[in-house]
C-alpha cells in the first residue's frame, strides 16, 4: 500500500464523491463510525479507514475489500458523524464503483439459499436486492 | 601503703563504685577521657592526657547556677546547693591534680564558689603517677613531680603488674579503709619499687623550658612587637582554654521559657571574638593580637601577680598537641625569655 | 633539605624581593617533628624559615581573609585542597584574584602524627622527612624507611584533587590522583548510612556528647569565613552558649548545612577537632545528597560556577514525599 | 555558711524615671522593705531582669539617702532595652555591692572637680552627692558636665537646680550640638575644661565619660598641670560575675569589678593599656 | 506540649506559606476537616523563609514533628520560593535521617489552597506517625 | 516588655463553642508582656472594634493580639483599628482560632488549650513587632517599549493613548518586524500590510511617541518607576533630517547584498531601506558593506543625494533617559535548519522555509506576489508542506510547539490553491492544533474546500529528483507508506528566540526560560509581568504566540504600565527585606536566590581604627523586595531579616509554640 502522488490524483476519488455525493475529505479520522459500527467485528477494513483510504486515492486497496459488502448501512455511523459525512453512502458508491466496473451483481437472488434469506439481516437483503434493480 | 595487681582492677573499680560515682579515663573512638566506670568497660592507664582534664568535675561546661520562677512573683532559687554528689576520680595524673589546687584559687577565694567547693569537697582524687613523660610533657618547668600529686587523696604508682596506693589525707584514709576487701598490704619492696618508678618519671624530659623569672620579665612585655608576629596564626578557636586544666572563665547565660527560667555558667574562652565586646559597641581586646596576649599574660604574668608567684600553667601539653596551629605557651615562654635546655 | 623546600623558599624569596607581593603564606618547622605551622614570610630573607615537609597540613588559605586588608598582595603555597580553598573565598567574594599571588603545590598526601607514633615512639621520632615515596624518620638510636603511603592523614586517602586547581605559577609536576578515591570518598558515608536508625543516632550522639563547642571545625574552615557567624550573635540567639547535646547537634547540623555546596573535602574540620568528631562525615553526606538530587557538584574546583543551594532547576526531585 | 555569691537578691522598681531620650534612672528597693546592701560612692551592682539577663551598673545613688538605689541605665543592647521597657511595681535582681568605690577619706577636706560626659554621670552624681550631703567635709565643689546636646543632660534638675544652689558649688555644663532651647557653652568637655581652667592647687578631679572624652580629659589636665594621683577615673569593662572570677574585666592583674573600678591616674599608668 | 488522659500526646510544629498551605489549613478549617489539635501552624509568607535553624530549634523546644508546606512546585506566589525551599529541606531531611532522626518526624509537603482535605489528612498521618514514634527526645533540649 | 492587649473573639458560636473563652482570657492575662485580655462576641464588629480602641487608650497598649478567624479574613480590618487608634497597624497579631482551631477540632479541651498556644505564639511575636511602613517612591512618567514589530506599535501606541510619553527603540533601520514580511494573516486572509502600515504610520506621527530606530539597549539601571537607560543610536550616516526619503541613493549604490526582509530571496543596496513601505522611510548606510566604509572609495550616494543627507562621519550615540516602566517586545527569529539536512535544505532551490514562502506570496516579495519555483521560475504544482521542522523535537530542535505553524501552513495551502490553478498542496502534520476563534474552521476550509490533503506522518528525507523533489513518509492513519512527487517543499521552521534574548534578559534583569523566552512573572496570574517590577512583555519575546494574541498581550502590557504610570507614587510593600551592615559579609548569596533583582552590591566605607575601610554589602531595593524572604536563608550569618516575620519573631513563635 503506498500513496503516490497519482493515486491522490486520480479520478477514482472524484468519482466517489460523485456517485455518493459525500465530501471525503471531510472527515478527518476521529473514529466514531468505527466505535459505533455494530456489524465492525466482520470488517476487514473499518470504516474510518475506508474513509482515510479514499482520501489518499487508495480506492483500488478499497475495492477488494469485504467491507463493502458486510456494511448492514444501518446508518449509525452517519447519525453520529461530527463531519456530517454519510459513510454507508460512501461505501454504496465504492460498491457501485466496483458493480460497474466488473459489470454485473454480486448476489443473485438464486445463488440465496432458504436458510441466507431466512436468517439475513433485513436491510443487508434490501440494499443487496437494491442492487439487482440497478 | 596499700596495693592491688593490674589484673584485678575491676574488683578494685567495682569497689569504689559503690563509695561515689566513679570516673575513669576511657577510651571512646580515638579519644581517652574520663567517663563513669561501667563493668567491661576497659580503663586506659597508658594515656597520660585526657581530651578534657578533670576540672569539668568541680567546674562543669555547664552548670545552672540559678533558677528562677517570676509569672505573677519573682522567686529565686539558689542551684548551687544541688551540686556535690559524691565523686571518685580514678587516674587522675599529677599535673591535672596540681591544676586543681590553682583552680581553687579562684574559686575558692572570697567569695567562695559555693557549687565549686562542695564538689571539691565531695570528691575523692585517686592520683596515678606518671612512669614517662610524653613529648609535649613540661610539667617539671613548674615543679610538678610527675611521680607525685600532692593534692591527691590518694596516690596510685604502677609498678609493673601492680598499683601501689598511698593515702595522702583523710578522705584518701577513709576510703582504703572502706577498699580494705580488694586491697593488700604493700611491702617494703614495692615501697623502694614506688620510688623507682618516681624517679624514673622525672628523666627524659624531651621539652625542657624554666619559667625562672619569667613572671617579672613579661610586666615589661605588654607592648612588645612579638605579639604581633604571634597571634597571626590564631583561628580564634578555644581548643586551648577548654583543654587547658588551669583555664576557667565563664560566662552566664539565660534559658528561660514561659515563666521560668534557669541562669547557666558556662565554660567560655578568652579567645573568642565576642569575650568583652560590650553592648555600646566597645572592645577592650578589638583584635586577635589583645586576646592572644591576655591568655598568655595571664597565665604568665597577671595569674602569678594575683596568686604569689604560681604560674597558672601546669605543663601538662595538651594545647601545644593539640592547638591547630601549633600556638602555644612553649613558644611564649621561650620567645619571652624563659630559659631553655634541652631540644 | 629537600628540594621541595627549597623551591618554597626560592619562589618566596624572588616574590618578595621584586615587590610582587609583600607577604607569603607558606609553613615552617616548630619544635617538635609533627609541628609545620603557617609561615607569614615578609621579607626575601626570612624565606629561609620556609619549609614543606610531610606536616604541612594547615591550610593556610583563610588567613588570606586578614592578610589582604593589610597587604596589597600576598603571595600564597597551595596544595591541591588547599588551592579550593581559594576558589571557596574567590566565589564568596571574600578575595579578589588579583590580590593573590599562587604557588602551587602538587601533593602526595601528609603523614598522620598518630600513624607513626602507633609505629615509633614518639618520644623518640627527630625528624620525619618526605624522601620520594618514603618518609625517611629519624630517631634518636638510627632511622628507618618507611612508604609514605601507608601513614597518610585519613582526608588524603580520599583526595580527588592533589594538584592545585588554580595557581600563578606550578612549582613541580602535577601527581597523579590515588587509585580507588571515588571509592573511598564515601566509604565512611556509606558504612554509617547502614546502620539502623536508632544505631545511627547513638553513634552520633556519642560524638557529639564530646563536642566541647570551641569552634576549631568552624575558624578553620574557609567555607565558614562569614565576617559574623550567626553562632555568636546574641540576638537571636540561634545557638545557646551552654554544652547541651541536642544545642550542639543543632550547632553541628546548621554548621554542616551552610557549607552544604560549599565544602570542598579538605577535612580539616575533622582533622583539628580535639574531640575527633568524624565531621567529614557529615560533610560527605550532603556532598552525595547534592550529587544524587541536583547532579554531581564538586566545590571549589570553578570559581565561576554557582553552588547548587543558591540555584534550582523546576524539574528537580524532592528528597521527601511530594504527593 | 558559704552561699552562691552569684544569686541576687529579689528587688523592686520602685520609680522609673525617663533623664533624656535614651537614658531612665531607677530606683530599686528591697522586696521586704530593708535594705538591699550598704555600698560606697562609686561602687556598683549586678542587675538582673529576668528572663533577659544580668549586667553591671554604677549606683547612681549616694549612701546618705537611705532605702533605695538608683541606677542611670542608658539604652544600648538588649538588656538595657528590655530594661528600658519595665513599668514600676516589676521585680528585678541585684547582687553587690561590687568594687572599690571613691577614696572618699582621700578626698576629705579638698577641692573636688568633677569632670563628666554623657551617661558617665551616672557613678559621679553618687560621689557629688554623697559630698553634698557632707558638705562641711569637702572643699569647693566644681562640677564640668556635658553631654550631645541639651536633650541628653542627665540629671537635669540636680544639674541645674538642687547642686548650684548649694554653697560654694559650680556647675559648668557644655553640649556638643548648639540647639534653640540652649544658651549655654556648645563644644566638647575637654575643650570647656581648658576654657574653664580651674587651678590643680589642693584640687582632686574625678572623671567619667566616654573612652574618647577621658583620653582628652587626662591630656588637658596634665597640660594644666594636675598630678596624677589628684586625677582619679572610673572605667568601665564586660562583667559577668562581678566577682574577680569569670575572667574578662581584667586590665592586667587587676580586675576592674574587684580592684576598680575607680583608679587614679597614677594607678591607671602602672596598668597596660587595654580599656 | 499537650499531654491528655490517653498519655502521649505529640507536638507538631508547621510552618506554613502564607498563600498555599495556610489558605489550604484555613480551607480545612471553612470545609470542617478535621484533624488532631497536636498540630501548630506558624505563618511564614514562603517556604522559601522557613530557615533549617527554625525546624532544629523547634524540636529542641520540645516538637515531636516539624513539617514545612509551601505551595506546589511552579505554583510559588514569588516564583521560586519553595524551588529553594525544596533543594534546602532535600537535604536536610536526609541529614537528619543520617543523624538518626526518624525521617517520619521531619516533613515537607506541598498543599495548595484548594486542598483543605490534603491539609487535615496530611495532618492526621503526620500526628498518627509521630505518635506511634512516641516523644522527641533526640534533638530536645535537657533544660 | 510591650504593654500588650490580647482581644479574644467569639465569633458567635464559631468559636466560643469549641474554645473555653474565658479560660483562654485568663490564660492571657498571665503570658508575659500581657497587660490586658478582653473578650467580645464579635471582635470585627464596630463594638469590637471600639473595645480595642478603647483598651489601646486606657491602658496604654503599645501592641496588639486579636484571637480570631484567620488574618487573611481580617488582618486588615484591625490593622486599621490599631491604626485608627495611633498605633502603627502592624503592631497588630492575629491568632487563628477559628480556621485552625475551633473549625478543626472537637475537643473542647484540647481546642482551648491549642487556642491559648496560639495566642501564645501570636503574643510572642507581637512583643517583637516593629512599626513598619511602606516607602514612597517617584515615577518616572515615561515609558520604554524594546522592539518594533506589531507588539512593540501596539503597546507604544495604547499609552501614548493614555497619555503618556514612550520611546520605541527598533534595532532595524524601520520599524514593522515580522510582520510585515507575512502576506496574508490567517483566519481572516486580510493583508498583513494593510492592517499594520497605518499602525507603523500612526507610531511616526504620534506626538507621545519618539522613534529610535537602527538603536539598540545598552544599559539599564535602576528599578520600577526609576529605571535609566542607555540606548545606542546607531550610526545610520544619514542625517535624517535632511534626507527627503526619494530613494535615488538606493538606486545607484554599486553594492548589492542579500535582502535581510526578503530572506535572500533578492537583493538589497548597501544604503537601504529594508522594504518599500519603512517607518521612518529613510535609508541607512549598512557599513559591513559600503564601498566607502569598506575600501575607501566610491561615495556615490553622497553625490547622488539632492538633499546633502549623506553623512560618512557620523558616529554612534549613547543617549541615557529615565524610565518609569519598560516594554520588551523583541519577536522572535524563525528557526536556523542546519541540523535539518533530510529536507535537502538549501541543497535544493525548491526547498523552502515557510518565511522565504511567505515572501513569494506576497505582492512586494521578490516575484511580486507570484509563487514560482526559485528553481526554474515555474509555478509549481505540488507543493508538500512539512510541519513541526524543529518543534516538539527533544532531539535537535526544540521541544515545545511553535504554536503558529498549523494555522499559517493552512493559509499557505489555500493561498497556493488560489494563486496557482490546479495546484495540490501536501501537508505532512504531526498534530493540527487550531485552538482559536475561526481557526478550525479555517483549517476545513483547507482541507474541504481548497482540497489540501493532510497526511499524518512526519516527512523522513526529501529527495531531490530531477527537477523534482520526492518526499518520503508514512500516512499513520492508514499505516500507507507516502511517496510523493512535488514541485516543492515548505518547510514550517519553529519559532526560536530572538538572537540575542539571553543578553537583553540579563541587562534588563529578567529571567529567561531554557530556551531563551522571557519569563512571565506567573505563567496565569501574571502573564504580562516580569519578575522584575516595571518590565513587562509583549509578543514572543515570551513565547510563540500569533497575531492576535500579540496585540492583546501588548495591549495588557500597554495597560500595566499605564496603571503603573498613572500613580503618584510607588508604595512598597512594608514587609520587605533589610541587611544589618555590621553582620553582611558581601558574598551575595541573598542577590542569587532573589527572584526580583532586587538585592545589590554596595560599597561601606566604615572606620576601622584610624582608617577607612571599604567593603561591599548588600543592600535591598525596598521598592522592587516583594518579601519572600528567601535571601533570609540564604544568609549564613543571619545578616539580611524580614521586616514582619524576622529571625527573631519566627524564633519566638517557635519557642512559644513549643511551650
Amino acid at each position: 500500500m503506498k500513496v503516490t502522488t497519482d493515486k491522490i490524483n486520480s479520478n477514482l476519488v472524484k468519482e466517489v464523491e460523485e456517485i455518493s455525493g459525500q465530501k471525503v475529505s471531510a472527515c478527518f479520522q476521529c473514529g466514531k463510525c468505527t466505535g459505533g459500527c455494530p456489524v465492525v467485528g466482520s470488517m476487514d477494513i473499518f470504516p474510518h479507514r475506508v474513509l482515510r483510504l479514499a482520501q489518499l486515492g487508495l480506492v483500488e486497496e478499497l475495492l477488494h475489500s469485504r467491507t463493502l459488502w458486510i456494511c448492514a448501512s444501518c446508518q449509525t455511523c452517519d447519525s453520529r458523524c461530527p463531519r456530517d459525512v454519510d459513510i454507508p453512502k460512501v461505501i454504496e458508491a465504492l460498491r457501485l464503483l466496483l458493480l460497474r466496473r466488473k459489470g454485473g451483481n454480486r448476489l443473485h437472488p438464486a445463488s440465496l439459499s432458504a436458510r441466507v434469506l431466512a436468517n439475513a439481516p433485513q436491510q443487508g437483503l434490501v440494499s443487496a436486492f437494491r442492487k439487482y434493480a440497478k | 601503703m596499700k596495693k592491688i595487681a593490674k589484673t584485678k582492677l575491676q574488683e578494685l573499680w567495682r569497689c569504689l563504685s559503690a563509695e561515689g560515682a566513679l570516673y575513669l579515663p576511657v577510651r571512646s573512638d580515638s579519644v581517652v577521657d574520663f567517663a563513669l566506670w561501667q563493668e567491661d568497660v576497659p580503663a586506659d592507664l597508658e594515656t597520660l592526657n585526657t581530651f578534657l582534664p578533670p576540672k569539668k568535675f568541680y567546674y562543669p561546661q555547664t552548670e545552672t547556677v540559678l533558677k528562677y520562677e517570676f509569672g505573677e512573683n519573682l522567686q529565686l532559687l539558689d542551684a548551687s546547693s544541688q551540686a556535690g554528689e559524691k565523686t571518685i576520680l580514678f587516674g587522675v595524673r599529677p599535673c591535672d591534680t596540681a591544676a586543681l589546687s590553682l583552680m581553687d584559687k579562684v574559686y575558692l577565694s572570697e567569695p567562695v564558689d559555693e557549687a565549686y567547693r562542695r564538689r571539691r569537697e565531695n570528691t575523692v582524687i585517686i592520683a596515678l603517677g606518671c612512669r614517662e613523660p610524653e613529648e609535649t610533657c613540661f610539667c617539671q618547668t613548674f615543679d610538678i613531680d610527675p611521680g607525685k600529686a600532692p593534692g591527691a587523696d590518694l596516690l596510685a604508682i604502677d609498678t609493673g603488674t601492680e598499683l601501689v596506693v598511698t593515702a595522702q589525707s583523710l578522705k584518701g584514709e577513709e576510703l582504703l579503709v572502706a577498699l580494705n576487701g580488694v586491697l593488700q598490704e604493700a611491702t617494703s619492696g614495692d615501697e623502694i619499687r614506688v620510688k623507682d618508678v618516681q624517679e624514673q618519671a622525672g628523666e627524659g624530659y624531651l621539652t625542657r623550658v624554666s619559667v625562672h623569672g619569667l613572671a617579672e620579665k613579661l610586666d615589661t612585655c605588654f607592648a612588645s612587637p612579638y605579639w604581633d608576629r604571634l597571634y597571626r596564626r590564631c583561628i580564634a578557636c578555644g581548643t586551648c582554654t577548654y583543654l587547658c586544666p588551669t583555664c576557667h572563665c565563664f560566662d552566664l547565660q539565660e534559658y528561660a521559657a514561659g515563666h521560668s527560667g534557669e541562669r547557666v555558667r558556662c565554660w567560655d574562652a578568652c579567645m573568642f571574638t565576642d569575650f568583652t565586646q560590650m553592648a555600646g559597641g566597645h572592645n577592650p581586646r578589638p583584635t586577635q593580637k589583645e586576646r592572644v596576649r591576655q591568655r598568655f599574660m595571664h597565665k604568665l604574668n597577671y595569674f602569678p601577680r594575683q596568686h604569689g608567684g604560681e604560674y597558672a600553667c601546669v605543663g601538662c601539653g595538651r594545647c601545644v598537641r593539640q592547638c591547630p596551629v601549633n600556638l602555644d605557651i612553649l613558644e611564649v615562654i621561650r620567645e619571652m625569655g624563659g630559659a631553655v635546655d634541652g631540644q | 633539605m629537600s628540594t621541595a623546600s627549597e623551591k618554597l623558599r626560592a619562589s618566596a624569596a624572588e616574590a618578595l624581593a621584586c615587590g610582587r607581593v609583600s607577604l607569603v603564606l607558606g609553613w615552617r618547622k616548630k619544635d617538635f617533628w609533627w609541628q609545620s605551622p603557617v609561615a607569614f614570610v615578609e621579607a626575601a630573607a626570612e624565606a629561609e624559615q620556609l619549609s614543606f615537609d610531610p606536616f604541612s597540613v594547615y591550610n593556610p588559605v583563610k588567613y588570606l581573609l586578614e592578610a589582604t586588608e593589610c597587604h596589597e598582595k600576598v603571595g600564597v603555597f597551595v596544595k591541591g585542597c588547599d588551592s579550593r580553598g581559594i576558589n571557596r573565598l574567590l566565589q564568596d567574594k571574600r578575595l579578589e584574584r588579583e590580590q593573590v599571588l599562587i604557588f602551587g603545590l602538587p601533593c602526595s598526601g601528609k603523614a598522620d602524627p598518630a600513624k607513626i607514633r602507633a609505629v615509633f615512639p614518639a618520644q623518640k621520632i627527630r625528624e620525619v622527612a618526605q624522601e620520594g615515596e618514603e618518609l625517611l624518620v629519624r630517631l634518636t638510636d638510627g632511622q628507618e624507611r618507611v612508604a609514605a603511603a601507608d601513614f597518610l592523614l585519613e582526608k588524603c586517602l580520599t583526595c580527588r584533587h592533589p594538584n592545585p586547581v588554580v595557581f600563578d605559577e606550578l612549582l613541580w609536576e602535577p601527581v597523579p590522583v590515588r587509585a580507588g578515591v571515588d571509592v573511598s570518598r564515601f566509604a565512611r558515608v556509606n558504612s554509617v548510612a547502614q546502620k539502623e536508625i536508632l544505631e545511627r543516632y547513638t553513634y552520633w550522639a556519642r560524638q557529639f556528647d564530646r563536642c566541647i563547642r570551641c569552634f576549631a571545625c568552624r575558624n578553620t574552615c574557609p567555607a565558614c569565613n562569614c565576617r559574623s557567624c550567626i553562632f555568636d550573635q546574641a540576638e537571636p540567639r540561634w545557638l545557646g552558649k551552654a554544652s547541651d547535646l541536642a544545642d550542639t547537634m543543632n550547632y553541628q547540623i546548621i554548621r554542616a548545612f551552610h557549607v552544604a555546596g560549599r565544602c570542598f573535602e579538605c577535612g580539616e574540620c575533622e582533622r583539628i577537632c580535639p574531640a575527633g568528631i568524624p565531621l567529614q562525615e557529615m560533610n560527605r553526606r550532603l556532598i552525595m545528597d547534592i550529587d544524587k538530587y541536583f547532579g554531581p557538584y564538586e566545590a571549589g574546583l570553578d570559581a565561576g560556577d554557582s553552588p547548587p543551594l543558591g540555584t534550582y532547576r523546576g524539574e528537580d526531585p524532592a528528597g521527601f514525599d511530594e504527593s | 555558711m558559704a552561699s552562691n555569691p552569684l544569686l541576687p537578691q529579689v528587688a523592686v522598681v520602685t520609680d522609673v524615671r525617663r533623664e533624656t531620650p535614651d537614658v531612665k534612672t531607677f530606683r530599686v528597693e528591697a522586696a521586704d522593705g530593708r535594705e538591699l546592701f550598704a555600698y560606697r560612692p562609686g561602687q556598683c551592682a549586678m542587675v538582673s531582669l529576668f528572663p533577659v539577663g544580668e549586667a553591671l551598673f554604677s549606683i547612681t545613688s549616694s549612701p546618705t539617702r537611705i532605702g533605695f538605689l538608683e541606677f542611670s541605665i542608658k539604652e544600648t543592647g538588649v538588656l538595657t532595652r528590655a530594661l528600658h521597657e519595665i513599668e514600676a511595681g516589676t521585680e528585678i535582681g541585684v547582687r553587690g555591692p561590687y568594687g572599690n568605690g571613691f577614696p572618699v577619706d582621700f578626698l576629705r577636706g579638698k577641692d573636688l572637680l568633677f569632670i563628666g560626659g554623657g551617661i558617665a554621670l551616672a557613678p559621679l552624681r553618687s560621689l557629688i552627692n554623697y559630698c553634698l550631703d557632707n558638705r562641711d567635709d569637702y572643699g569647693r565643689v566644681d562640677i564640668i558636665y556635658g553631654a550631645r546636646s541639651s536633650r541628653d543632660l542627665v540629671q537635669r534638675e540636680e544639674l541645674l537646680v538642687n547642686w548650684p544652689r548649694i554653697r560654694n558649688t559650680g556647675v559648668h555644663l557644655t553640649v556638643d550640638v548648639r540647639s534653640d532651647d540652649w544658651d549655654g557653652n556648645v563644644g566638647f568637655v575637654p575643650a570647656f575644661l581648658e576654657q574653664l581652667n580651674p587651678a590643680p592647687e589642693g584640687k582632686v578631679t574625678v572623671t567619667c565619660g566616654p573612652p574618647i572624652m577621658i583620653k582628652f580629659v587626662l591630656q588637658s589636665l596634665a597640660k594644666m598641670g594636675y598630678q596624677p594621683e589628684d586625677v582619679i577615673t572610673t572605667l568601665e569593662m564586660k562583667m559577668k560575675c562581678g566577682i574577680g572570677k569569670c575572667g574578662r574585666c581584667n586590665i592586667g592583674d587587676k580586675y576592674v569589678c574587684k580592684s576598680g573600678p575607680v583608679f587614679t591616674l597614677a594607678e591607671l599608668q602602672q596598668l597596660p593599656n587595654e580599656y | 506540649m499537650p499531654v491528655t488522659r490517653e498519655g502521649f500526646e505529640p507536638l507538631i510544629v508547621a510552618f506554613c506559606c502564607n498563600w498555599c498551605s495556610y489558605a489550604g489549613a484555613d480551607l480545612a478549617g471553612t470545609s470542617r476537616q478535621p484533624y488532631p489539635s497536636n498540630v501548630r501552624v506558624i505563618r511564614v509568607p514562603c517556604s522559601g523563609r522557613v530557615n533549617p535553624s527554625f525546624i532544629i530549634r523547634a524540636f529542641q523546644r520540645g516538637a515531636d514533628g516539624v513539617l514545612v508546606a509551601g505551595c506546589h512546585p511552579g505554583d510559588c506566589h514569588y516564583h521560586s520560593g519553595n524551588y529553594h525551599a525544596r533543594r534546602r529541606f532535600t537535604i536536610l531531611k536526609q541529614l537528619l535521617e543520617y543523624l538518626g532522626i526518624e525521617p517520619e518526624r521531619f516533613q515537607v509537603r506541598w498543599i495548595s489552597g484548594s486542598e483543605g482535605a490534603k491539609f487535615s489528612a496530611v495532618m492526621n498521618e503526620l500526628t498518627e506517625n509521630v505518635r506511634k514514634l512516641g516523644q522527641n527526645r533526640k534533638l530536645r533540649d535537657a533544660r | 516588655m510591650k504593654r500588650t492587649g490580647v482581644f479574644i473573639c467569639w465569633c458567635g458560636s464559631n468559636i466560643a463553642a469549641t474554645v473555653d473563652i474565658e479560660l483562654a482570657v485568663a490564660a492571657a492575662k498571665n503570658m508575659p508582656g500581657v497587660v490586658f485580655a478582653d473578650q467580645n462576641k464579635y471582635m470585627c464588629s464596630e463594638i469590637g472594634q471600639e473595645i480595642i480602641k478603647e483598651a489601646i487608650r486606657s491602658h496604654r497598649l503599645e501592641r496588639v493580639v486579636v484571637a480570631s478567624c484567620s488574618p487573611r479574613m481580617h488582618e486588615n480590618t484591625f490593622r486599621k483599628t490599631v491604626a485608627a487608634a495611633g498605633l502603627n497597624p502592624y503592631f497588630l497579631e492575629i491568632a487563628n482560632v477559628r480556621e485552625q482551631c475551633s473549625w478543626v477540632h472537637k475537643d473542647k479541651e484540647t481546642a482551648t488549650a491549642k487556642a491559648i498556644a496560639l495566642i501564645r505564639t501570636a503574643v510572642a511575636k507581637a512583643l517583637r513587632n516593629e512599626a513598619l511602613f511602606a516607602s514612597e517612591l517617584p515615577i518616572e512618567r515615561r515609558a520604554l517599549v524594546i522592539g518594533g514589530g506589531i507588539a512593540g506599535i501596539q503597546a507604544a501606541l495604547d499609552i501614548a493613548d493614555s497619555g503618556f510619553v514612550v520611546d520605541l527603540v527598533e534595532k532595524e533601520p524601520s520599524i514593522g518586524g515580522r510582520m510585515a514580511q507575512l502576506d496574508k494573516t490567517f483566519p481572516t486572509l486580510d493583508c498583513s500590510a494593510c492592517i499594520l502600515t497605518p499602525k507603523m504610520v500612526e507610531v511616526a506621527q504620534s506626538e507621545k511617541i519618539t522613534l529610535f530606530t537602527y538603536a539598540e539597549i545598552e544599559k539599564v539601571e535602576g528599578y520600577v518607576g526609576n529605571f535609566t537607560v542607555t540606548v545606542r543610536n546607531r550610526a545610520r550616516s544619514v542625517d535624517m533630517s535632511k534626507c527627503t526619503g526619494c530613494g535615488d541613493c538606493m538606486l545607484k549604490c554599486p553594492v548589492k547584498v542579500d535582502s535581510e526582509f526578503d530572506l535572500g530571496l533578492v537583493k538589497r543596496r548597501a544604503i537601504y531601506t529594508p522594504f518599500p513601505q519603512a517607518v521612518p522611510n529613510k535609508p541607512a548606510i549598512d557599513r559591513e558593506h559600503c564601498r566607502w566604509f569598506t575600501e575607501n572609495k566610491c561615495r556615490v550616494c553622497e553625490k547622488i543625494c539632492p538633499a546633502g543627507a549623506i553623512d560618512y562621519s557620523q558616529e554612534d550615540e549613547l543617549m541615557t533617559v529615565k524610565y518609569g516602566a519598560i516594554v520588551a517586545a523583541t519577536g522572535f527569529d524563525p528557526k536556523k535548519l542546519g541540523n535539518y539536512g533530510e529536507y535537502a535544505y538549501g541543497k535544493h532551490p525548491d526547498v523552502l522555509t515557510s518565511l522565504e514562502f511567505e515572501r513569494l506570496l506576497n505582492a512586494s516579495g521578490p516575484t511580486a506576489g507570484k509563487i514560482l519555483r526559485p528553481s526554474n521560475g515555474r509555478p509549481p504544482k505540488n507543493v508538500a508542506f512539512i510541519q513541526c521542522v524543529g518543534s516538539r523535537d527533544k532531539a535537535k530542535g526544540n521541544p515545545y510547539c511553535a504554536k503558529v505553524c498549523c494555522m499559517y501552513t493552512a493559509k499557505h495551502a489555500i493561498l497556493l490553491c488560489e494563486k496557482v490553478p490546479g495546484a495540490r498542496p501536501f501537508v505532512f502534520y504531526i498534530d493540527v492544533r487550531t485552538p482559536g476563534k475561526d481557526y478550525e474552521e479555517f483549517y476545513n476550509r483547507a482541507y474541504e474546500e481548497y482540497g489540501a490533503t493532510y497526511i499524518k506522518g512526519n516527512v523522513s528525507k526529501v529527495f531531490p529528483d530531477g527537477d523534482k523533489l520526492l518526499v518520503r513518509s508514512v500516512d499513520a492513519l492508514s499505516g500507507a507508506l507516502v511517496e510523493l512527487e512535488v514541485e516543492m517543499v515548505v518547510l514550517a521552521n519553529s519559532v526560536d528566540a530572538r538572537a540575542g534574548a539571553k543578553e537583553l534578559a540579563q541587562k534588563l534583569s529578567i529571567t529567561t526560560n531554557a530556551f531563551n523566552f522571557f519569563n512571565e512573572a506567573h505563567p496565569k496570574l501574571r502573564p504580562v509581568e516580569t519578575h522584575t517590577a516595571g518590565i513587562f512583555l509583549a509578543g514572543t519575546c515570551q513565547g510563540p504566540k500569533d497575531i492576535p494574541e500579540t496585540v492583546a498581550q501588548a495591549s495588557a502590557a500597554a495597560m500595566k504600565v499605564t496603571a503603573l504610570l498613572g500613580k503618584d507614587s510607588l508604595l512598597s510593600t512594608p514587609t520587605v527585606a533589610e541587611v544589618d551592615e555590621k553582620l553582611c559579609t558581601g558574598d551575595m548569596s541573598c542577590l542569587v536566590v532573589c527572584p526580583y533583582g532586587a538585592i545589590s552590591e554596595k560599597i561601606l566605607e566604615e572606620r576601622r581604627g584610624r582608617e577607612t575601610v571599604r567593603r561591599k554589602v548588600a543592600e535591598v531595593n525596598m521598592v522592587l523586595c516583594q518579601g519572600c524572604g528567601a535571601c533570609t536563608v540564604a544568609c549564613r550569618p543571619g545578616a539580611i531579616n524580614l521586616k514582619g516575620f524576622t529571625n527573631e519573631q519566627i524564633m519566638a513563635e517557635v519557642e512559644a509554640i513549643c511551650l
